[in-house]
């Protein structure tokens, strides 16, 4: 049973990270300490968070998915185009792009299965290909007008003193949780583990393997244009250049939360704490102004820094103390 | 209470001592008969070969690698309810026929009958979806999965699309504790030994078995006690009908259990046979296409021997919650065996006199002086060789070639400036691949490529290259079929001689014995006796491992 | 004045965004006024979240140089229930959102353009002439607007034509590689006349290739750019660059001066107070203008 | 990863062979090349000279991906040691500016194998740390200006030639043969390819891995300390707030192409420089073929698939020869 606890250490570590450090800007910072600030930070990194929660079952796997960032931009710009241009009703717009990226997803994991190709590449191919199709599409940015989209960005549940839970937000809880019953309790989350401990012996265990992977990345990519639909809803609008940079987010997100690149071990919660690790800072850095961009950038890497390397000390002082005396072993 | 790693009688024909175990009874007879007569018990008793149907035949099964022939036209029958044993030396082809069988590597060449229908699995899954269930020869199994997850990958039990994750518990506990294990099962797999892995992919593929189960040196790290229990498991499911194939370097096991022997030499079938029908001589010759030498014999009397100097020494040399402190004196010409249950400390022991692990307390004196062995590159420096019990995760760098990873510890010991020519490296690779008969002889194949055996001698040459004052030995012997083993054996004796000092990790008692000068026994964690001279004799090293421990439950697991 | 202002600067891209971040600063200070600037590094989600920051801080106005016109409604709301007047620098957002600033202080990038085209057709003066284009970020609107705004400027003149058009990222070392490949192309860079650039960075590194390529810019091959970054006078001054539309680096300053005027006297500004975009060439003393801009944080 | 016989590279010529040959397609005077002022001049000079940055961070790149790492901070990296060497170009000899910009860049590495050796963090994260400060480091050099210099000694090493071939490619080229001479003339090559393959059988046969690891980010570091200089050297200034950008993932890239796995183990410097080559000449071939700049991605994404099937065991039959038997198991 302490073995098996064990394993959550690195989650804890992170979530004990994430406390210390709200709680530090809390003092710095009087106003911080709101449940404004708090909300926000759930608004403001939905979509990461979704697209974390896909990337989590990629690098559990032993892979990797560069492409979301491009597929959440494709996705506004498709659905601006669908329903702005082509009159396609947003929820209509909405099945129909979840249904394309899950091609997407579903030919980068054939392509990476059936080729014995890097994720790595193929995912990089992705990358160019999405973007490039959505500056195909357009270039411009396109408001979306739609009720819906007016309705649901009003949509919240309001607390005290202005803050609010948002539909974005509200999705990203769901998926949260839909990801983590998913990861842990199902046979497929089982067999996600164990592509990340074992690529070969999973097969030799007899695991449909090549079925599993192309679900992977499906699911990846689903929850990419998930969250470029989220993303949507946060800008009501489609633009190709949105969400440039967002796997690097989400892929540092993923491993703050404790999960290996290299695969086999790792946590949804972790991922989440993640994002929610990288938005404190950046909520940190807007709180303080006063940094010239440079400042900001430098500061930010430091913070990061900060946080990783308290956490390995976390986790050295975890693993420490659980060591038992000679002779009784756990 | 404590498993253990009995004696074996495994290889010598000797009587397997057992010990007291309070929660399993013992097995029928405590005395088992030589092995000859025992083989030819069996073969008395029914199921009379021949009478059953067959269940699996293979027909001109051929395979090649990039122009390497593994296997040539081999024909393999599997009957109903029959264990059958496929032997051969390390690169006979063994486990390249099972992957054949299971469509895991794709056959060159030959049709294949499950119950008389023809089938053509072309994965792992779809030969399980067949019926045949295997247990590759390296333990394949997601180390990351905790035991339970591993034994019901794909197959766990489920409401709502849901793992029921408490009634795949129970029924790992249940499954495990018919093979007399119970560890906590929820833990990853990889922080159990080999051993256990082995134990648990066993326990997955007898419970997943429909009409085949295919053993891959099953037993290759297990102990004879589960051994035993290994085989009753094979004999019920024997009973129930389903057909068993069984690798092994253990000839009496051979003996104990099948009912014909199926022998590949260089990838051709050598021949088949009932057991019966061939005795122990005619099966190694069988197999070897030579006499074996006579090299398993006694070694001198141990009187004989005059005390050397010490090459190295360890005062109260231990670590908190890895292995209680102990002395140790290593000397030139000296063999120290260590001896103990699984998990009694000896792998651990071990990794502290190398530097692996980091001691927190103790001494040690190396030629004489003080030294600090803080880390492999420290006790190398000092003279030291180790080569670890878990040839994949700790030995072999799988892609290297067989001559870059014979050379890897004597280059990092001359370090990377210092860079040994090209043609050093060949005659070294040669060297030791003719010397340790390395196959196929070729120095620029990657290591992964080759056999297990063969991949532990390439591990052999590694050590024996760097010319160690003191080698650490873990198992070196585990995996490595009949002729080369004498020859390994062979060679710790020679080395000996040469005035090399010896650490030996070993399982098989009575190996240790032709060659040790002095066993320490080890319990919990504890080095708790030392023999020497007259007292290395299996009885009395069982005598100590047996002794009762003192705290109640043993490490790792209690059954 | 006694009062706390966010500015969500895009990001610090380019040379002159870092002018305008630096003249911005100086501006607040020379008011007294509390500055605090979040960098978005180009990403219109760091700047909804520095806005979201901005009104959890309870600042007194928020500056905005939106990243894409796009995608403010919400995010402007918010700070519209919080009282807090938001400003538009540098770039417009989408008519949709009038009502959710004060005002915007900017320039018209089509104008820009537009500008340099009708420069280019006023000085070839009817002779053929072959343009080559070099672009900003595919799909960031400055780029798509002034790309708009010249060929608006050249529609006039058929003996005007855009031969070649790739984007060089905003960048000196893309400006440099695209110009390179257009010379290769156009065989040897004999058969260009004028080069257009979307900003004077490129421009500089594509006058960096031409002279590599043995060609002469500012005799043999116009150039014409925009921004007006110290650099191009330098070049200008060197006889080597023709002509660059300014872009003031100074948006901030009128724009204290609105919140200002709208907070104490309750002023409400114009909707658009649209900056000059004033055409500099070789006539125009480049060396003075040079040093006049060179410490202003370019 | 299947285990495979060692790979000759053919695929990766090929498809050199076959892009280039697809650029003489779109733009005919491709393979034209004239000499003006002593300096080899044409688009295929272009493809190698511009391809010379890439180049270099490939060469520190791939033995870091060789030992199992990856760093994304060469092109932060580029950034300062290009702010470092354009700020002190006119005011300090050429020497002395090399020297602090190389040393930054070591320095840089130094960092980076500090984290992940010492402190056992991560290699994408380790280096995302600087990744992200690093172009903050860089702009406060240049205060988010872009500096330029006059220096001709340093402008040399951008835009001067050598018996013909721009400063830039005889650096790289320099570059890669002492890199190949210390990796493959000393044993390190073997000891960074076993500790990629499988670093704790190589810790207990005695390497020192750790030191090993800071060395190779030291190594990557200056491979990317050089690009910076070049990319300077080339626009005669410092852009610290493009220069190098998103370029880390062209290296990886270059790298992947060139046959290394990113799992570690067996790597090719002269097969990831022409991975590098290919990036390039698919990049000038779009510059030259007037296609709108909106098509770049995609045109970029289906070159980059068609060179990786063609990589493909499936596809690449000779290369296939070995099934999967082994496999490395991955930490
Ligand atoms: N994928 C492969 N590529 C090349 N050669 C291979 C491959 N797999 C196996 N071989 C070769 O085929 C031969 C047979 O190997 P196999 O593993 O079947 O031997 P084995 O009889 O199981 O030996 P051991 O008793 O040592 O396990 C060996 O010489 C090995 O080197
Ligand atoms: N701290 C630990 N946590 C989890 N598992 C451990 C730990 N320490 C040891 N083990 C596992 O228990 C196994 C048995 O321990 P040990 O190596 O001491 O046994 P041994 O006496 O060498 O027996 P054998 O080598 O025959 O298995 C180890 O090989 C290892 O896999
Ligand atoms: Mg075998
Ligand atoms: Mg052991």
């Amino acid at each position: 049973m302490i073995r098996s606890l064990s394993r959550l250490t690195p989650v804890l570590a992170t979530l004990a990270v994430f406390l210390a450090g709200f709680i530090a800007c809390s003092l710095v910072y009087p106003n911080f300490a709101s449940l404004r600030v708090v909300m926000n930070l759930l608004t403001d990194n939905a979509f990461l968070a979704i697209v974390a929660v896909g990337m989590t079952f990629v690098i559990i796997s032993g892979g990797i998915d560069l492409s979301v960032g491009s597929v959440i931009g494709f996705t506004t710009v498709f659905l601006a185009l669908a329903i702005e241009r082509w009159g396609v009703p947003p929820l209509m717009a909405f099945v129909l792009i979840l249904v394309i990226c899950a091609a997407f997803g579903a030919a980068m994991g054939a392509i990476i299965q059936y080729f014995e190709l890097p994720a790595f590449i193929v995912t990089l191919a992705g990358m160019f290909l999405a973007r490039g199709v959505s500056f195909l599409l357009s270039t411009e940015s396109i408001p979306i007008t739609a009720d819906l989209y007016a309705h649901l960005s009003e949509h919240a549940f309001r607390f005290e003193g202005g803050s609010r839970l948002t539909v974005p937000a509200m999705i990203m809880i769901a998926v949260v949780l839909a990801g983590m019953v998913l990861l842990h309790l199902t046979r497929f989350g089982a067999n996600v583990y164990a592509l990340g401990g074992s690529r070969q012996a999973t097969a030799l265990m007899g695991i449909n393997v090549a079925r599993t992977t192309v679900l992977i990345y499906t699911l990846s990519s689903v929850l990419a244009g998930l969250a470029g639909i989220v993303f949507s809803l946060y800008t009501s609008s489609g633009y190709s250049l949105s969400a440039v940079g967002v796997e690097l987010d989400a892929i540092a997100a993923v491993v703050i939360g404790g999960t290996l690149l290299s695969g086999g071990y790792g946590f949804i919660f972790g991922s989440f704490l993640g994002v929610m690790i990288q938005g404190l800072i950046q909520t940190y850095i807007s709180f303080d102004g006063m940094l010239s961009s440079w400042w900001a950038k430098i500061a930010t890497g430091l913070l990061l820094f900060a946080f990783i390397a308290f956490q390995q000390f976390t986790l050295h002082l975890a693993r420490r103390s659980r060591r038992a005396p000679a002779g009784v072993h756990p | 209470m404590a498993l253990l790693k009995t004696p074996s009688g495994r290889r010598c024909g000797l009587l397997p001592q057992r010990l007291p175990r309070a929660s399993r009874p013992p097995p029928a007879g405590s005395r088992r008969l030589p092995a000859a007569s025992e083989a030819a018990m069996l073969a008395t008793s029914p199921p009379a070969a021949g009478a059953a149907p067959d269940l699996l035949a293979l027909i001109g099964f051929s395979k090649s690698f990039a122009g390497f022939t593994a296997l040539d036209r081999v024909d393999f029958t599997l009957k109903v309810g029959e264990i059958h044993a496929l032997l051969g030396e390390n690169g006979a082809g063994k486990s390249t026929l099972i992957k054949a069988m299971t469509g895991v590597v794709a056959r060159d060449a030959g049709t294949m009958r499950l119950d008389g229908i023809e089938i053509a699995p072309r994965s792992a899954e779809e030969a399980v979806r067949a019926g045949i269930a295997t247990v590759y020869q390296e333990v394949n199994l997601a180390p990351n999965l905790s035991v339970a997850q591993n034994l019901f990958l794909g197959r766990q039990p489920t409401r709502f699309g849901l793992v029921r994750e408490g009634e795949m518990r129970r029924r790992a506990r249940a499954l495990l504790a018919e093979f007399g294990l119970s560890i906590d099962i929820a833990a990853p797999l990889e922080s159990y030994s080999v051993a256990i892995q082995h134990i648990i992919a066993i326990a997955r593929a007898v419970d997943q078995s429909a009409r085949v189960l295919i053993l891959d040196e099953p037993t290759a790290s297990l102990d004879a006690q589960e051994v035993e229990v290994l085989f009753a498991v094979m004999r019920q499911l024997k009973a129930r009908g389903i057909g068993i194939v069984f690798v092994t370097h253990f000839l009496d096991q051979v003996y104990a259990i099948c009912d014909r022997i199926t022998v590949l030499r260089n990838g051709r079938l050598a021949g088949s046979a009932p057991v019966a029908d061939l005795p122990r001589l005619d099966l190694v010759r069988l197999m070897l296409g030579r006499e074996l030498s006579a090299a398993t014999g006694r070694r001198p009397p141990h009187e004989a021997r005059a005390p050397s100097t010490a090459v190295a020494a360890f005062r109260g040399l231990g670590k908190t919650g890895y292995v209680v402190p102990f002395d140790l004196t290593l000397r030139a010409g000296h063999v120290v065996g260590l001896a103990g249950l699984l998990g009694s400390g000896r792998t651990e022991t071990v990794r502290l006199v190398f530097g692996a692990e980091r001691a927190d307390c103790g001494a040690a004196q190396v030629a004489g002086q003080k030294a600090s062995i803080g880390s492999p590159r420290e006790a190398m420096a000092l003279g030291f060789g180790y080569c670890p019990e878990e040839r994949k995760t700790e030995g072999i760098v799988a892609e290297l070639t067989v001559r870059e990873n014979i050379v890897l510890a004597l280059q990092a010991r001359r370090g990377a400036l210092a860079p040994l020519s090209r043609r050093e490296q060949d005659a070294i690779a040669a060297k030791f691949i003719r010397l340790l008969d390395i196959r196929p002889p070729d120095p620029e194949r990657p290591i992964g490529l080759l056999s297990g055996g063969n991949q532990q001698k390439a591990l052999l040459a590694r050590w024996l290259a760097t010319a160690p004052q003191l080698l650490i030995l873990d198992e070196p012997t585990r995996g490595i079929d009949v002729g080369a083993h004498a020859e390994i054996i062979k060679l710790i004796r020679d080395l000996c001689a040469e005035g090399m000092a010896l650490l030996v990790v070993s399982s098989e008692l009575d190996e240790l014995v032709t060659y040790a000068d002095e066993v320490i026994v080890l319990r919990e964690r504890a080095h708790v006796a030392r023999l020497t001279g007259a007292q290395v004799e299996v009885p009395a090293i069982l005598a100590a491992i047996a002794e009762v421990p003192s705290s109640a439950s043993p490490p790792v697991r209690a059954a | 004045a006694d009062m706390t202002i966010g500015f969500s600067q895009i990001g610090s891209e380019s040379g002159w965004r870092a002018a305008e971040t630096t003249v911005s600063k100086a501006e607040a200070k020379k008011r007294d006024i509390t500055f605090k600037i979040a960098d978005a590094q180009q990403k219109q989600e760091n700047q909804i979240k520095a806005i979201r920051s901005f009104v959890a801080q309870g600042v007194d106005a928020i500056f905005l140089a939106p990243v894409v016109a796009t995608g403010w409604d919400s995010v402007l709301k918010e700070a519209k229930e919080a009282k807090i007047p938001v400003v538009l620098l540098d770039r417009d957002i989408d008519p949709a959102g009038k009502d959710l600033y004060l005002t915007a202080v900017t320039s018209d990038s089509v104008h820009e353009g537009k500008v340099a085209g009708e420069w280019l057709v006023k000085t070839v003066a009817g002779k053929p002439c072959n343009v080559v284009e070099l672009q900003g970020t595919v799909g960031a609107s400055v780029a798509t607007n002034r790309k708009k705004g010249f060929e608006d400027g050249i529609a006039g003149a058929s003996n005007v034509k855009i031969v070649r058009s790739q984007t060089g990222d905003f960048t000196r070392a893309k400006g440099k590689e695209v110009m390179e490949s257009f010379i290769k192309a156009e065989g040897g860079g004999k058969d260009i006349c004028a080069v257009y650039a979307h900003n004077d960075d490129m421009m500089v590194g594509a006058i960096q290739a031409m002279k590599e390529a043995g060609l002469k810019p500012g005799t043999e091959v116009l150039t014409v750019s925009i921004d007006a970054v110290p650099d191009i006078f330098k070049a200008m001054a060197a006889g080597e660059a023709n002509a660059t539309v300014e872009l003031t680096p100074n948006m901030a300053g009128p724009a204290f001066d609105a919140v200002i005027a709208f907070k104490e006297k309750g002023t409400v500004p114009p909707k658009w107070i649209q900056t000059e975009s004033k055409l500099y060439t070789q006539a125009d003393n480049p060396m003075s203008v040079y040093e006049a801009k060179k410490d202003l944080g370019y | 990863m299947a285990l495979r016989l060692p790979r000759i590279g053919t695929s990766q010529i090929v498809a050199l062979a076959v892009i280039l040959l697809a650029n003489w397609v779109v733009s005919p005077q491709f393979f034209d090349i004239r000499l003006q002022d002593g300096r080899l001049f044409g688009s295929l000079i272009d493809v190698l000279n511009r391809g010379a940055p890439v180049a270099l961070l490939s060469i520190g790149m791939v033995l870091v991906i060789a030992m199992r790492g990856i760093d994304l901070s060469v092109g932060a990296v580029m950034a300062i040691c290009g702010a470092i060497a354009a700020s002190l170009a006119d005011s300090h000899a050429l020497p002395v500016v090399l020297a602090a910009a190389l040393g930054a860049g070591l320095a840089c590495g130094l960092w980076n194998g500090l984290l992940v050796a010492v402190l056992g963090i991560q290699p994408i994260v380790a280096t995302l740390i600087l990744m992200v400060a690093g172009r903050g480091i860089a702009q406060l050099i240049t205060e988010g200006r872009i500096v330029t210099f006059t220096s001709p000694d340093l402008a040399f090493l951008g835009g001067g030639s050598v018996l013909g071939l721009p400063t830039p490619v005889v650096l790289t080229l320099g570059m890669m043969a002492l890199t190949l001479a210390i990796v493959r003339g000393s044993a390190l090559g073997l000891m960074i390819e076993a500790t990629g393959g499988n670093p704790r059988a190589s810790a207990l046969a005695g390497i020192g891995t750790r030191l090993i690891t800071v060395a190779v980010y030291m190594w990557s570091g200056l491979c990317a300390a050089l690009a910076g200089i070049v990319a300077s050297a080339d626009i005669l200034g410092a852009d610290a707030n493009n220069a190098g950008l998103w370029l880390e993932l062209d290296a990886i890239l270059a790298v992947v192409i060139g046959g290394t796995s990113l799992f570690g183990g067996r790597f090719s410097i002269i097969l990831a420089v022409v991975g590098a080559l290919i990036i390039q000449a698919m990049n000038t071939g779009i510059l030259l073929s007037g296609l709108p700049p909106e098509t770049n991605l995609v045109v970029k994404a289906v070159v980059v698939l068609a060179v990786l099937l063609a990589q493909s065991p499936r596809i690449g039959g000779h290369l296939a020869g070995l099934g999967v038997l082994f496999s490395r198991k991955k930490p």
